[in-house]
């Protein structure tokens, strides 16, 4: 399969993700520019994280209106997998392309920090490599990433199972402490209601090498990899 | 040609408005000696900003000169924008540590984050792509008002930028002391990578070559920040001196970044300098006269943000994310089109020439016209008289009669702000992104990994006032052997230095003093290390109503690890293993936090053998480069009780120690003491016999203490027996519950 | 045509900001302060030969971009001069 | 008393935020946009016996915090009521 990773003024992850794929998983992936409107034949489009734009005014805000969104919007529209990390989720929510909205941290400060977080539907082509339930180790870099939706949309979206990924204590089980952005059910993670847009605040490209402290991030990778054959 | 002309409205300049502009009689009389004539307002502005305390080193560079700064791996030393080492594998590492001290006490958030721009922009400008950056900071106490404002608002800036750019901040050092109350330090350190022959400089060279003027618009942000704000004491005046405070722009920083790099790519850029103190002046005078050649700048095609700035303000504003590039004739558009494919201007505003002058235009007229030289190597040069005070200074209270226990010393000190736990700054900051934090934020020193090969560099940054305020050289070689220790106890050996020299008024005899001794001390400890000094910074009038800080030398270390996988954390990781303790010389309480929180008479710092601290430093290499060592952490703030005890503090899962104390480790002084480089190792049982041996082959003190355990209980013979749990929390929890974070 | 435009926390969205700074002014001896909200506040020059046609603008670029209407609400006056 | 605190950035002092936010504007079509800053906008109820002892109480506030004159102005409103 061939993944995309875009480029956005600002953008900080795009050269860890493709790192990641390309140099830790083997992968055959593609730098795209925020000006252009090709997707370069990827069947996964990654928006990697940063401030694009500064994060100036609402994270995601200004981005949003690239060129190449509007591919982007129509690949989804299509089918095709996008996954948003970090400001790519802010992008993708600021985009409609995800429910949703991304608002500044409890404690109103950035928290860079390894988290736990549990699988909470593994049926989906992010998650399909892995048991629902189980923990991952990843970390969180931001100052806004607390995850807001309107009451009764949430209690669909956790119906629907949109709500893949979420914040727990290192046992698992779901703690006030553990959730450390303060995001609404600690949500750390969605999907749309096809489950072929994802978006999450954790770096799972942050996670790939054991020297830099793990590999969970891995199998979302893999699932998607699995997903695409 | 004719002499450049004054513009309507400007002031007539005489020797009491070159006063107001904090030049000396004699210095004015040497402007008109070097020009030949009475200067203009414009000129006279430019003569104050270069020959300013903080341009031209005036007071600090014939001592500077003593540093050693040659070695075989050093490529670029002194001189240019960064220094450059090379670390192996054909890559260069480009590094350098500026001070930010005086913005960041008048505005802590825009202080700092303008002082991560700048330092960012030194490494980038060389070529190299910043890969990791590290802060040391000094504030007043807790009880000062001010000082839970200017945490949050230095730290804050510090993570804004920083995190914005995508450099990780990976390490750095806090500490707090009514020393500091009015006069914090912000001194920001940034590495950068960059292949063998492809190092930029800042050295104009080509006659005809044009100017370029690239990245943000030119406002009057910052106007005399260098040579008022930086270059003279605080005190009540300064409120109404004071420069339009500049904002940064981090989101345009990452974008000059990006711009800048892909530029070096294309071979075009002749010489680069960003627009750092003096701006445009510097910049453009600086890169002249390195090549020793003439540059003739147009100030009407200068980017404006707002319209009607003079030329006397177009030359002196420091507006930050801006850079000046000298290209190769022709192939300007080249560099255009890459600097507009990042939304960012590049306009030529000038042209190299052969003549040795600065000349600038504005609306069709000259307005100066001085030589290069007189800017830049021919501005004073002092040797001001130095002496040392009468009676020693020092910042420790005398003994008092309440002597705590050995738990409650314990206790107090893992709660003290300058031993607690950081985590409350350092998790503000992106420590990862880049994917090559190997160790990051939390250990002795922190661990980089270079992507593509085998090899990691290893950086911590060190000061020590306590003991500088005691003995200015004693307390700068016990600086440099704590940073070069703390990179060695992760396996790495020092190769290159950077300093950051922090000190009070230079005009008075005893601070100069200071700081002689200063540099002497990081010169024999350089020396020893065989680490050459390969950048630095001056920070003089560090002083506020009179007082002065405590003699300050902030050390940035940088170390080769031959092997990134055999990095040596600071945390124990295995029940069961040997502790060993390593020391280089006996531990006291002269400088120590204990003295501080409980008081103690010890007045004098122990001397130094600079033989067996680079003896420690080999061998803790050899010892991790073998595999024998498992982890290894320094003692310093709160002694060797504390260090044990941080070591326990794994966050993979909290582990316990368990020290049989023989004679010589039991008396308060060697559970709490600060003496000369002393390391906690942790190691296999079996492995503890062969550390012993090549430790003792290097004349160093190792004495196995006692064991790592499973549970987390930390047992010092039968003085102390503490849940680690409630330790820890102590330790975690200072911080914020001083800040006032729930 | 000057226009001010003021973007605030919706109701029943959560403002760790607002609540941040009522906290911030109680410790600092406001004890009769209540009900903090911190929005954004943005002015610009647009424009239009009418207000009317100033305020359609402004209306679509909040619709747009100067609002995110799941969280925030928005109003605005239009200067005329 | 519902107050209404308005913090802009200062004249001649960078505002890389209504930079962008024109920036974006612009590229979405609306060109006669210009001098775009964007600042907060603070509302806060006060206790207070007159509008004269609210404005007292909420200069302060905005010396002491809501604002940083080193690179900020502000004003307020007071609503009685
Ligand atoms: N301002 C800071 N920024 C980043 N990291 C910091 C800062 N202050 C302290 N740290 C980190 O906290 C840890 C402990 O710091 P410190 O007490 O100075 O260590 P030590 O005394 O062992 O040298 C180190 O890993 C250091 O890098
Ligand atoms: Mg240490």
């Amino acid at each position: 399969m061939k993944w995309g990773v875009v480029t956005f003024p600002g953008s900080l992850d795009d050269r860890d993700t493709l790192y990641a794929l390309r140099d830790v998983m083997g992968q055959d992936a593609v730098p795209l520019w925020h000006k252009d409107e090709a997707l370069g034949g990827a069947d996964c489009v990654v928006l990697p994280g940063g401030f694009s734009y500064g994060d100036y005014l609402r994270c995601g805000a200004i981005a949003r209106f690239s060129p190449i969104m509007k591919s982007i919007a129509r690949f989804a529209a299509d089918g095709g997998l996008v996954m948003g990390i970090c400001n790519g989720f802010q992008i993708l929510c600021e985009a409609h392309l995800l429910p949703g909205a991304l608002t500044r941290n409890r404690s109103l400060s950035f928290i860079c920090e390894r988290v736990t977080l549990r699988v909470e539907n593994s049926n989906t082509p992010f998650t399909r490599a892995a048991r629902a339930g189980e923990l991952w180790r990843i970390p969180i870099k931001h100052g806004e990433g607390l995850y807001v939706a309107p009451d009764d949309e949430l209690r669909n979206m956790e119906e629907r199972g949109q709500v893949i990924l979420r914040y727990v204590a290192s046992d698992g089980r779901e703690s006030e402490a553990a959730n450390l952005n303060g995001s609404t059910r600690a949500v750390a993670g969605v999907a749309n209601e096809r489950f072929n847009v994802f978006g999450l605040m954790p770096h799972p490209e942050h996670a790939v090498e054991p020297m830099l402290g793990g590999v969970d991030g891995r199998r979302i990778f893999e699932s998607i990899i699995e997903s695409a054959r | 040609m004719s002499a450049p002309v004054a513009l309507p409205g400007e002031p007539a300049v005489d020797r009491d408005l070159a006063a107001a502009h904090g030049l000396t009689a004699d210095e004015y009389e040497r402007i008109e000696r070097a020009l030949g004539r009475t200067p203009t307002y414009t000129e006279l502005g430019v003569f104050s900003v270069m020959w300013s305390e903080h341009c031209s080193y005036k007071s600090s560079r014939r001592h500077l000169r003593m540093m050693p700064t040659r070695g075989a791996r050093v490529v670029q030393g002194p001189g240019e924008n960064a220094g450059a080492i090379d670390v192996g594998d054909g890559w260069l590492a480009v590094f350098k540590i500026e001070s930010h001290n005086h913005p960041s006490f008048v505005e802590p958030y825009q202080g700092a984050a303008t002082g991560v721009g700048g330092i960012l922009r030194d490494i980038f400008t060389m070529g190299a792509r910043p890969i990791a950056s590290m802060d040391s900071l000094k504030f007043g106490s807790f009880d000062h008002p001010r000082t839970r404002y200017l945490l949050s608002g230095v730290v804050g800036g510090i993570g804004g930028y920083g995190n914005c750019v995508g450099v990780p901040t990976v390490a750095g050092e806090t500490m707090f002391d009514a020393a500091y109350n009015g006069n914090i330090l912000v001194n920001a350190f940034c590495l950068g990578l960059v292949r063998r022959g492809e190092l930029l400089s800042a050295r104009a060279s080509g006659v005809g070559n044009p100017v370029l003027y690239v990245g943000s618009a030119t406002g009057r942000d910052g106007i005399h920040g260098a040579s008022l704000l930086a270059s003279a004491e605080f005190d009540a005046s300064s409120e109404a001196k004071r420069p339009t405070v500049q904002v940064g722009d981090p989101f345009t920083e990452k974008l000059l970044i990006e711009a800048c790099l892909e530029a070096a790519k294309t071979g075009a850029i002749v010489a680069i300098q960003d627009m750092g103190a003096a701006g445009l002046t510097s910049s453009s005078s600086e890169m002249a006269g390195r090549g020793q050649l003439g540059i003739e700048l147009d100030l009407d095609r200068v980017p404006l943000r707002e319209p009607g700035l003079t030329p006397y303000e177009i030359l002196l504003s420091e507006s930050q994310e801006r850079m000046l590039i000298v290209a190769e004739r022709g192939r300007v558009p080249q560099l255009e089109r890459i600097f507009a494919k990042w939304d960012l201007h590049a306009v030529e505003i000038g042209t190299i020439t052969d003549d040795r002058r600065w000349r600038v235009r504005s609306g069709g007229k000259l307005v100066a016209d001085i030589p290069v030289a007189a800017l830049t190597d021919d501005a004073p040069e002092y040797d001001r008289p130095a002496k040392a005070p009468s009676k020693p200074a020092r910042m420790m209270n005398r003994a008092t009669h309440k002597i705590p226990s050995p738990r409650q010393a314990l206790r107090g000190l893992l709660a003290s702000p300058n031993v607690a736990s950081k985590r409350w700054i350092f998790r503000q900051y992106d420590s990862i992104v880049q994917s090559n934090t190997v160790l990051g934020p939390g250990s002795d020193a922190a661990v980089l990994r270079i992507k593509g090969t085998q090899r990691g560099l290893a950086l911590a940054v060190d000061s020590n006032p306590r003991a500088c305020a005691i003995d200015p050289y004693l307390g700068a070689i016990a600086t440099v052997c704590e940073a070069a220790v703390n990179v060695a106890a992760a396996g790495a050996r020092p190769v290159g230095i950077t300093n950051c020299l922090n000190y009070g008024n230079p005009e008075r005899e005893e601070i100069m003093w200071q700081f002689v001794r200063g540099v002497e001390g990081i010169r024999d400890a350089a020396l020893a290390f065989d680490a050459p000094v390969v950048s630095g910074n001056v920070s003089f009038y560090n002083e506020t109503e009179g007082r002065a800080i405590p003699p300050t030398p902030t050390i940035a270390i940088v170390g080769v690890l031959e092997d990134c996988h055999r990095r040596v954390p600071q945390f124990f990781s295995h029940a069961d293993d040997a502790i060993l303790v390593v020391r280089s010389g006996r531990p006291g309480f002269a400088s120590s936090e204990y003295a501080a929180l409980f008081g103690s008479d010890d007045a004098e710092l122990a001397p130094i053998d600079l033989r067996r601290e680079r003896a420690l430093v080999d061998t803790l290499v050899d010892g991790a480069q073998r595999g024998l060592i498992r982890s290894c952490h320094d003692v310093s703030d709160g002694g060797l009780a504390v260090a044990v005890a941080e070591a326990c503090f794994n966050l993979e899962g909290l582990l316990g120690a368990e020290l049989t104390l023989s004679p010589g480790f039991d008396s308060a002084i060697d559970l709490f003491g600060e003496g000369r480089s002393t390391v906690v190792v942790s190691a296999p049982a079996e492995n503890a016999p062969g550390l012993t041996e090549i430790f003792r082959g290097a004349g160093l003190e190792i004495t196995a203490i006692g064991r790592v355990t499973g549970t987390a209980r930390l047992r010092i013979g039968s003085v102390i027996d503490e849940d680690l749990r409630e330790l820890q929390e102590i330790y975690e929890r200072a911080l914020p519950e001083r800040i006032g974070d729930r | 045509m000057r226009v001010k435009v003021f973007v605030t926390p919706r109701k029943g969205i959560l403002d760790p900001q607002g609540r941040a700074v009522e906290h911030a002014l109680k410790s600092l001896g406001f004890d009769g302060v209540s009900g903090v909200h911190v929005g954004r506040y943005i002015v610009l020059d647009v424009e239009a030969r009418s207000p009317d046609e100033a305020s359609a603008a402004v209306r679509r670029m909040c619709d747009q971009l100067l609002a995110n209407p799941l969280i925030e609400d928005y109003r605005f006056e239009v200067e005329p001069g």
